[in-house]
C-alpha cells in the first residue's frame, strides 16, 4: 500500500457533494445581499474541492501511507534530532483546558497557562544556565533573529553601533540569514583542522565593531568547541556578546550549560531537544534566554509570578500575571508563541527530570560514537575523534574511486527502510553524510542502519553497484524526483498545471 | 523515574567497550572540566509519565477561560473543527515527519502542501502561496520584506486598522531591516490615507503600502483606494486579510493586492492559548523568486510518475545563507496540511456558509447589542463578517470580567490590544471603552441571547 | 513502505528494556512473598517483549501499513455492509464520560448511559417495527443464538417441544451453527429458480415439529423475498416462529420492517447497517428486538424508563432504571452488551435522522445496481433481476472458458487498491462473486471498481492473462499465502515456531 | 439533516437512466406495495453532526459514576492505559479493517492477533490461544461446549466462585446445548467440592469441571484438588483465570487446567460500561480442532517470506454450518489487538508490576479497612492481589450510596451480583452486606486513605 499514485483532492471532486455539517443556530438567515454592501461582495464563491467525508478520510489517509515518519522508523538526519515524540505529549496538547483557551482572555483566566509558562521558563533557565527566557520566537530561526535585536538593543542601550557578527563556516544556514534580517553583517571565521574555530582567525577579525558571535555547540560537526572559554573571552574582550544556537544542545543536557561557557543569548529547538514532533516540517517552538545584563530587553508581556506567590493555590487572588520588560524590543509573535508546542516540552522534560535529561545526553553521545567507530572503516570520517551527538561522514573516497556520491548513499538507504542522513551539510565537508541517530533509537536499530550503510558501501564496489544506487529508491512510493525540471516549469498550485502541458 | 530511552545496562557496557571507554562520563572528555556541571541542573528527578500528565491536567483545569462561550476574536476564533479533521491531521506520519528533505519518501506531505497552496492561493485570488510561515503577523513581517525588495524602497505605510500586535511585529522587526514604518491613522473606522507623503508625517513616499481586509475593527476598507495609493507611488499593496471572510468578500487578489497575507487559524486549528497558528502567504507570479519559506512543486519522478517536490530552493537559507529572502526554516506545516483537510470538509458551498453563518451572527448580536443603553458602535462605518466593535458605558476590561462570571468571554478589550492611550485606530478613550466582539458560526441563538442579558447587566454603572 | 517484512515483537526484544511506566502510589511496597502463598506464588514472571515504548510505536505503527482498511479504499465484501465510519463515532465512544463508566454502577449513577440505551432502543424498536430490544448479544451470531433461546422459551411456554428449525439454503453459516447451539435440528429448504425461498418446498417441511425459520430479507443472494407474506403466513400457521436475520438490513431502512413483513424476531448487525468500526473482526454489536408475545422472554436487566418520566430532567428522582423481564432467558453477556459500540450506532442513527436512513438504503440499492447492469456483459449474474444492496456475480463463464476463478479475480482486485469481494459464498451459487458497494462510496469509485473487474475479466481472454492472474496480488504486503501449510503445520504462536522447523 | 452520503442529485438522475428507472421508489420495486412504509419509520429528522455530538457528550455528562475514584470491580477493572497505546490501538487501520479474510491484505490485523495469541497463550500456560471472544462469559460457555465434547458428558459442576454474571449465562445456554450444570457451593471462600456426585444433588458425575483463579470474591481456589477431581471422573478441567493475578500466581495451565478463560478488559480496555470486552481462550493442543473462532497461524507467501493467516478453518460456522464447533463469526479482535499493544508496553516486568502493586494496595486497603468498626472479613479465606469481600453493618448498598456522595465508587453490592437471597457463593445477609472492593495499580495511598475515611463515616447505622 502507499505505492499507487493519488490523485489530488481537486481530482476527487465533484460539484454539489459534501462533507461539511454545521450546527443548527436559530439565527435568522439573512442572505449575504443584505450583509454584504455590493462592491465588497464577492461574485463567485471560492472554488474549493467538494469531496464526501468518506473520500476525505481515504484521500489524506492513502497520502499518509506515502508519508515516511519517525513512528515508522529511525530518522537519523543530522541536526534534526529526530528522536522518539511521545505520544503523552498528544494527549497534554488535547486537553481541551489547554487547548481551547483564547490567547486574549485576562490572566485572572487563564493562570493555568501562566503557570505552566513560568514553569517551563524555570525549567528552560536551570537547563541553560541563563536568567531569563521569552517564549514568543515560534522556531529556532525566529529566535535566532529575536537574539540578534536583543543583542543591537542591548548596545544601541549603550550607546553603540556594531555592524558585524561573526560567524563560524559550518554554521547552519538561518544563521548568516537571520544576521542580515538582523541588520548586521557577516563575518566568517573557518574551522581548523580539528574542525572548531580557528582561534587565530577568530582574534584577527575581532574588533569593536564586532556586536557578538553566534556559535552551536557541539558545533554542526557534532563536535565540542574545546576553547569555548577562550573564544568568550576574546569576544567578550572587545565587548561582544556571544549567541547560543540551541540546535544542538541534546547532546550536552545536564553536563554542561551555555551559560557556564560564557553565552549571553540562547535560542532552544523544542522540536528537537525536547522531543515536540516536527510534524512534516514544523511547528517547533524557539525560545530564547538570556543572562541578567539582556533580560530588560526581552520581548513582551512576558508571564511572571505576581507578588507573593505564598498566597498559595487556595489564594483567590490572581497568582500569575504578565509583565512587558522596560526596554523591551517588542513583540515578535501575534501572541505568546507556539504555546501547545511548549506544553509538550514541559511534559518531556518532567517526565525525565534532572537526572532523565543527562541520561538523554548519554544515550545520544554514546550511539553517536557506536555509529562512528562501526563505520569508520567504510565511510570516511573528516574529523576523526569522539563526536558528540552526531558525527559527520563522508562518502568522498567512495566517490573517488567508484562515483558512489553521498546523494546516492542517502537515496539507496531510503530502500533499507530507514529516512536518509543529512547531506552536503555542513558545506565545509566534501560528500558530508551527517548522521544524528538520536537517544531513543536501539542498539539493535543502530546494529541494522550500520549493516544497510555497510552494504550499500561494499555494493559499490561490485558490478553493477553504483548503477543500483543511481537507480535508488524503487520501492519507495516514487523514485527520484526530477527537482530541475519543478523549477524550470513552475506549478505551484493544482491550477497552474493546465498552463504546464501536464 | 520516567524515560523513553532503550539501552539496558548490558547494552552501555558493551558500546562503552566497543568504544573503549570504562564509564559515560568519557564520552563528555572534550568538555572542559572546569565546565562540567558537578551537581546536576537542580530540577526536580524525573516522574513516572501519568504523574505528568495528572500534573498537566491540573494545570488544564487552571484555565477557567477554556469553559466560557467564546465570543472573543482579534484574529483568534472559535470555529467548528469536526472530529474528521483532527483525526486525519493528526494521522502520526504527518505529525511525527520532518521538513521533506527526501521527496521519495515525502509525498504524502508534500502533495497535502501542494493541496494547500492551491486551496489558499484561490482564496487570496492569487497565484502563489508558499508552504507556510509562523503565524499572521510573521506573514506580515515577510510581505513587509517582499514588498520593500520589490519596490526597492524602505519606507512601509501600514494602516492602523492591521492588527494591533502584527504592526508591534513589524516595528520590532523594522529595527533589523531599517524599514522605515509609517502608521495611518482611522478615520471612522477605515484608513485616512493622506493624500501626500508629508501628511503621512514623512518626507519619503511608500514603497510598500499595507491594509487590513476586513480591518482589526471588523471595518471594511477601501482596497480601490489602496490600489491606486500603491500605484500612485510605486509601491506594492500589501493586504492582511481574513481568510474566513474571503469566503464571501471579494478577494485581495480582485482587488489588485500584490501580497496577501493573514492569519490560518481559522481553519482547523483550536486556539490553542494563540499558537502554534499558520502564517498565510501569497503573492504574484512576478515575486515569485522572493518568496519567503518553502513551496512545493509538482514534477515528475523517474518513471515519469507525478510527484511533487520542495522548489526555487534557491531562495532559501540553508542555500543562500545571508542573501536569503528569509530566514525561515521550521514553519507550520502541520497546521496547513490541517487547513488542506478543514477546507477539503468546507469545500466551496461549507466555506461560504461558515462566512455568511459569521456575518449573521454578528449582524444579530450587533442589532440587539446596540439596543442595550449606553452601548454604542465604536466605529462610524459598520463592521460586517463576524467582527465588531462595541463602546460600552463601563470600561470593556470590567464588562470581560463581569460576564466572564455569567459563563462569557465576552471580548477583547480595545485596551489589551492597543494599550491604555490608544493608538492611531482609537484614542485613549475608546481603548478603556471598546469591546472587541466576534461571533463565529457555531454560536447559536440561544447562546447570543444569554450573551445580551449578560452584557445588558455587565455595562450597567 | 508497508512492503518490507515485519519482525514479531517478540524479535524485537531485548531483556531490561521497557515501555512502562505507572504513576507514584506511596502504597507499602511488600514483597510478593509476604502477599501470595508459597504454592500460589508464580516462579517465573510471564515472558512477554521487552521494548521501548519508541520501539512498541514502531512495530504498530509498520503493521498498520500492511493493512488494508476501509479507511483506505473501497472494500465490496458482500454481506459485511463495509461503509465508512464516521469519525464523530470515534470521538463519541472516547468520551469519559461514557467510556469511564464501570458497568456495575448504580443506575442513580448512570442516568446517562441508561438514558442513551433507552433512546436507542425505541429507534431500533421503530427501524424493525417491533416491541422491543436486548442489547446483552455481542454480535450477530449471538443475536441470532439468543434469538433462537426466546423461540424455545415461547414454545416452552406454551408447553410444545419442537425440534426443528428451518433455514434457506442460501443462509450464512451462522444461521445454522446458532440453530445447533440452541438446541434444534436444521432443515434447509432450497432456493427456487429466482434466488427466492422456495414455497413448495417450504410447505413441504412445514409442521408443528418446526419451532421457527429464519430468514435475511433481502437474502443472501441480495434479492427481496418477495413471498415474504406468504411465507409468513405458513410459518405462522403451524405455530411457528419468524427470526429475521438483520445482517441485510441496510438494503430496506425506511422502506419496509421485518415487523410489518410479519417477523417475530429480528437480530441487528450495528457493525454493519450502523456503521460501527469492524475492527479487523469486531467488535459489532447484534441487539435482538421482538414483538411484543416474545417481550417477556428477554435477556435482563433490561435498560427502562421509571414511572412518569415527566419528572424532566430537573427532577431528582432517577428516570431510568434497570429491570428483568418475568420469564426472561436470564443473561447473554457478562454485562450490558457492547455498550460504546452501542453509542456509536446511536448518533449514527440520530445524524441520519429519518430522512436519511431511507436516503441510505435508497443509495445503497442504487450503487448496488448500477454496478449489476454495467457488470452484467462482462461477469455472469445468476439470477438476473433487480437486486438490493449487494449483487452475486459469478466468474463461472470465465473458468469455463479461461480457466479463470472466482479467488482469482479476488486476488488481482487487491492489486487494483479495491478489497475484494465476498468469494465462494452464498455456496447455492458456482463461482460467486459477491459485491456489496454500500452507499458511502461514490460514483467514481463505483466507476473505477467496474473498469478494474472489467480489466480483469478482458485480461483473462489474453495471452498469459490468467497466469498473471493466478500470480496476483504481487505489489501487497505479502503474495499469496500457504493456507494448506498453515494447517499442516500449526504455528499459532510464536514459541510454536521453534518445533515448525521456521 | 446529516449524512454521508456522496451522491450529487446530477449522479442520482444519471444513475437511474442507466438503470432505467423514473425514480428512486422502483428500486424496491420487488417490496409488496402491501408492506411499504406509507410514511416514514417516525423518527425525528436527521441533525448536522455536531448538533449530535452536543446531544452525546450530554447523556455523557449525565453519568456522574464517571467522575467517581473507582473501587469496584467484579471483572471490570480501572488499570492504567497510556495514551501510547490508545494511540496505537487507534490506528485506522485496525479500527476499520474487517475480518482477514484476504490475509495479502491484512498482514497487520493478522501479526498483532498472532502476536497476542502468543502473549495469552504464555500468561495461561497453554499452548494454544484464539483471536478472541466476545467477553469473558462467553469465554467461559465455550470453554464449557469443548469441555463437554471432549469428554463426551454433558454434566458441567461450576464452583459457585465463578463470577455470578458468567454462571447465569451458562445457565442461560445450557437451556440450547442441554448441558447439566450444578453448581458447587463456597464454604469461607473457596469451593466445597463434593466427593462423590451424589452429594453435589445430581446423580451423574461431571463431564466439565469449572473454578476460578483467583474466584470472584477473590479467594485462591486449590486448583491441585479440581484436578484431582477431573482426573478421578475423566472430566475436562475449565479454569476461569484473572489474567492481570496471573502476573503474580502460578498459571492455570502449571495448574493442569485443560481450557483457561478469562476477561481481557484490564488489557487496555476502559470500563466502557460493560463492554466492548474482551474473552480470552486458550486450550491445550489436543483440543485445539475444537476451539471456538478463529485461530491465526503463521506461514509463508508464494514466494517464502512469512506470513500470517486465519487457519483450522474447518472448525467454523461459514464452512461447517451446523456441525461447527461455535457460531462465533465477529469477535472482538480490535480488544485483542488493543490487549496485544498493552501487554507489548507493559512487558515482563510491567505485567507482574502491575499485579504486585493491585496485591500491595489489596493488602494495604484490607488491613486497614478491617480496624474499622463493624467491618469484618466476608470470606474466611484471605483474598490476595486485586479484589476483596468485605461485609459491613448497615447494607452495601447504602454504603455504595453514601460514598458516591464523597467522590467514591466504593465497590460493588454483592446483593447486585448474585440477588438479595444469595446463592452458592453467599447467603442471603452476606448478599446484603457484602461489598466486594478492587483495588489496582492507579489507585494511590492517598486515594485510598481518603477511602477508608469515607468508608468508615458510611458504614455506620
Ligand atoms: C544548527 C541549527 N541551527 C538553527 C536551526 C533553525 O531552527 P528552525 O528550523 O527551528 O528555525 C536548525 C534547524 O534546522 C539547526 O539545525
Ligand atoms: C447474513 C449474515 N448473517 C449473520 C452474520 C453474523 O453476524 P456476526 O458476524 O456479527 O456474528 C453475518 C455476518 O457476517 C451475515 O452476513
Amino acid at each position: 500500500m502507499g505505492r499507487a499514485e493519488e490523485p489530488t483532492i481537486f481530482e476527487l471532486s465533484e460539484p454539489g457533494r459534501r462533507s461539511w455539517q454545521l450546527s443548527t443556530t436559530g439565527v435568522p438567515e439573512w442572505g449575504v445581499e443584505e450583509l454584504v454592501p455590493a462592491p465588497h461582495r464577492r461574485r463567485e464563491p471560492v472554488e474549493l474541492a467538494e469531496v464526501s467525508e468518506r473520500d476525505l478520510v481515504a484521500h489524506f489517509t492513502r497520502l499518509s501511507h506515502r508519508q515516511f515518519s519517525v513512528d515508522l522508523g529511525a530518522y537519523p538526519l543530522g541536526s534534526c534530532t529526530m528522536k522518539y515524540n511521545p505520544k503523552v505529549c498528544d494527549t497534554v496538547a488535547a486537553l481541551p483546558g489547554l487547548a481551547d483557551v483564547h490567547p486574549a482572555a485576562p490572566a485572572s483566566m487563564t493562570q493555568g497557562w501562566l503557570a505552566l509558562l513560568v514553569e517551563l521558563e524555570e525549567a528552560l533557565c536551570a537547563v541553560t544556565g541563563m536568567a531569563a527566557t521569552t517564549f514568543q520566537p515560534a522556531a529556532g530561526a525566529a529566535g535566532e533573529l529575536t537574539g540578534l535585536l536583543l543583542m543591537r538593543a542591548y548596545h544601541d542601550a549603550h550607546g553603540e553601533q556594531r555592524r558585524r557578527v561573526i560567524i563560524p563556516d559550518s554554521a547552519h544556514g538561518t544563521n548568516p540569514a537571520s544576521v542580515s534580517l538582523g541588520g548586521y553583517a557577516v563575518t566568517t571565521v573557518p574551522s581548523d583542522s580539528r574542525g572548531c574555530v580557528d582561534m587565530q582567525a577568530l582574534r584577527a577579525v575581532l574588533d569593536r565593531d564586532v556586536a557578538g558571535i553566534m556559535l552551536t555547540n557541539p558545533n554542526t560537526l557534532g563536535l565540542f568547541e574545546e576553547d569555548i572559554e577562550e573564544i568568550a573571552g576574546a569576544v567578550h574582550e572587545v565587548g561582544g556578546l556571544l549567541y547560543y544556537d540551541g540546535a544542538n544542545l541534546n547532546a550536552i543536557l545536564g553536563v554542561v550549560r551555555p551559560g557556564d561557557m560564557g553565552f549571553d543569548i540562547v535560542h532552544l529547538n523544542l522540536h528537537k531537544t525536547f522531543a515536540t514532533p516536527h510534524g512534516g516540517g514544523g511547528p517547533g517552538a524557539g525560545p530564547v534566554a538570556v543572562s541578567s545584563r539582556l533580560v530588560d530587553f526581552l520581548p513582551g508581556p512576558r508571564p511572571v509570578r505576581l507578588g507573593q506567590g505564598g498566597q498559595g493555590a487556595h489564594g483567590t487572588a490572581p497568582r500569575y500575571g504578565w509583565a512587558t520588560p522596560p526596554r523591551s524590543i517588542g513583540r515578535v509573535h501575534s501572541w505568546h508563541g507556539n504555546a501547545l508546542v511548549l506544553a509538550r516540552a514541559l511534559t518531556y522534560i518532567r517526565v525525565h527530570g534532572d537526572d532523565g535529561l543527562r541520561r538523554v545526553a548519554e544515550r545520544a553521545v554514546l550511539n553517536a560514537n557506536w555509529l562512528r567507530v562501526r563505520l569508520s572503516s567504510i565511510y570516511d570520517v573528516p574529523f576523526d575523534r569522539a563526536c558528540m551527538h552526531e558525527v559527520v561522514l563522508a562518502a568522498s573516497t567512495l566517490k573517488r574511486r567508484y562515483g558512489l556520491r553521498a546523494l546516492d548513499v542517502a537515496k539507496r538507504l531510503l530502500e533499507e527502510g530507514f529516512h536518509a542522513p543529512t547531506v552536503y551539510f555542513p558545506l565545509v565537508v566534501d560528500e558530508a553524510l551527517m548522521v544524528e541517530p538520536t537517544e531513543t533509537e536501539s542498539l539493535q536499530t543502530l546494529e541494522a542502519l550500520a549493516d544497510a550503510l555497510e552494504r550499500i558501501a561494499s555494493e559499490a564496489g561490485q558490478e553493477g553497484g553504483v548503477e543500483a544506487a543511481r537507480a535508488a529508491p524503487r520501492t519507495t512510493p516514487v523514485g527520484r524526483v526530477d527537482e530541475a525540471r519543478a523549477a524550470r516549469v513552475l506549478i505551484p498550485t493544482f491550477d497552474a498545471r493546465a498552463g504546464s502541458g501536464r | 523515574m520516567g524515560d523513553y530511552l532503550p539501552h539496558t545496562d548490558e547494552e552501555i557496557a558493551s558500546m562503552l567497550a566497543f568504544l573503549g571507554l570504562s564509564d559515560l562520563d568519557e564520552l563528555f572528555a572534550a568538555v572542559p572540566q572546569s565546565l562540567r556541571l558537578a551537581g546536576g541542573l537542580g530540577l526536580a528527578p524525573g516522574e513516572p509519565e501519568p504523574d505528568s500528565l495528572a500534573h498537566m491536567e491540573g494545570l488544564a483545569r487552571a484555565n477557567s477561560a477554556a469553559d466560557l462561550v467564546c465570543f472573543a476574536g482579534a484574529g483568534s476564533y472559535d470555529h467548528e473543527v469536526p472530529p474528521v479533521v483532527r483525526a486525519l491531521a493528526g494521522r502520526s506520519e504527518f505529525v511525527t515527519s520532518y521538513t521533506p528533505y527526501q521527496p521519495e519518501v515525502a509525498q504524502g506531505v508534500l502533495q497535502a502542501i501542494f493541496e494547500y497552496q492551491t486551496m489558499v492561493a484561490r482564496l487570496a485570488g492569487l497565484p502563489v502561496a508558499n508552504a507556510s510561515l509562523y503565524d499572521g503577523a510573521s506573514a506580515l513581517v515577510e510581505g513587509v520584506n517582499l514588498g520593500a525588495a520589490a519596490s526597492g524602497r524602505e519606507t512601509v505605510w501600514v494602516s492602523s486598522g492591521v492588527h494591533p500586535h502584527w504592526r508591534a511585529c513589524l516595528g520590532t522587526f523594522a529595527r533589523g531591516s531599517g524599514h522605515e514604518i509609517v502608521e495611518i491613522p482611522l478615520a471612522g473606522g477605515t484608513t485616512a490615507w493622506p493624500d501626500d507623503p508629508a501628511r503621512a508625517g514623512t518626507g519619503s513616499p511608500p514603497g510598500v503600502v499595507v491594509a487590513g481586509y476586513p480591518n482589526y475593527l471588523g471595518c471594511l476598507e477601501d482596497l480601490a483606494a489602496v490600489r491606486r495609493l500603491a500605484d500612485a507611488h510605486g509601491a506594492t499593496m500589501v493586504v492582511a486579510a481574513d481568510p474566513v471572510a474571503s469566503g464571501i468578500l471579494r478577494s485581495p487578489g480582485e482587488w489588485g493586492a500584490d501580497v496577501v497575507v493573514g492569519e490560518g487559524q481559522p481553519f482547523g486549528t483550536a486556539l490553542s492559548f494563540g499558537g502554534p497558528y499558520l502564517g498565510l502567504f501569497c503573492c504574484t507570479l512576478s515575486q515569485v523568486r522572493r518568496l519567503p519559506g518553502r513551496l512545493v512543486g509538482e514534477t515528475v519522478d523517474v518513471e515519469g510518475r507525478r510527484a511533487y517536490v520542495t522548489t526555487l530552493r534557491a531562495r532559501e537559507q540553508d542555500i543562500r545563507r545571508e542573501k536569503a529572502t528569509s530566514n525561515v526554516c521550521t514553519n507550520q506545516t502541520l497546521m496547513a496540511v490541517t487547513a488542506a483537510v478543514q477546507l477539503g470538509w468546507l469545500g466551496t458551498g461549507g466555506l461560504e456558509e461558515v462566512a455568511l453563518r459569521c456575518a449573521r451572527g454578528t449582524r444579530y448580536l450587533r442589532d440587539a447589542a446596540l439596543g442595550i443603553d449606553g452601548v454604542t458602535p465604536l466605529t462610524g462605518t459598520t463592521p460586517v463578517v463576524r467582527e465588531l466593535a462595541l463602546r460600552t458605558p463601563v470600561p470593556a476590561r470590567t464588562v470581560v470580567d463581569r460576564m466572564a462570571a455569567e459563563g462569557f468571554l465576552a471580548g477583547v478589550a480595545l485596551a489589551d490590544l492597543v494599550g491604555a492611550d490608544g493608538d492611531g485606530s482609537v484614542d485613549a478613550d475608546e481603548a478603556q471603552h471598546g469591546l472587541l466582539v466576534a461571533v463565529t458560526e457555531r454560536r447559536t441563538v440561544a447562546e447570543i441571547n444569554a450573551y445580551l442579558v449578560a452584557l445588558d447587566k455587565a455595562v450597567r454603572p
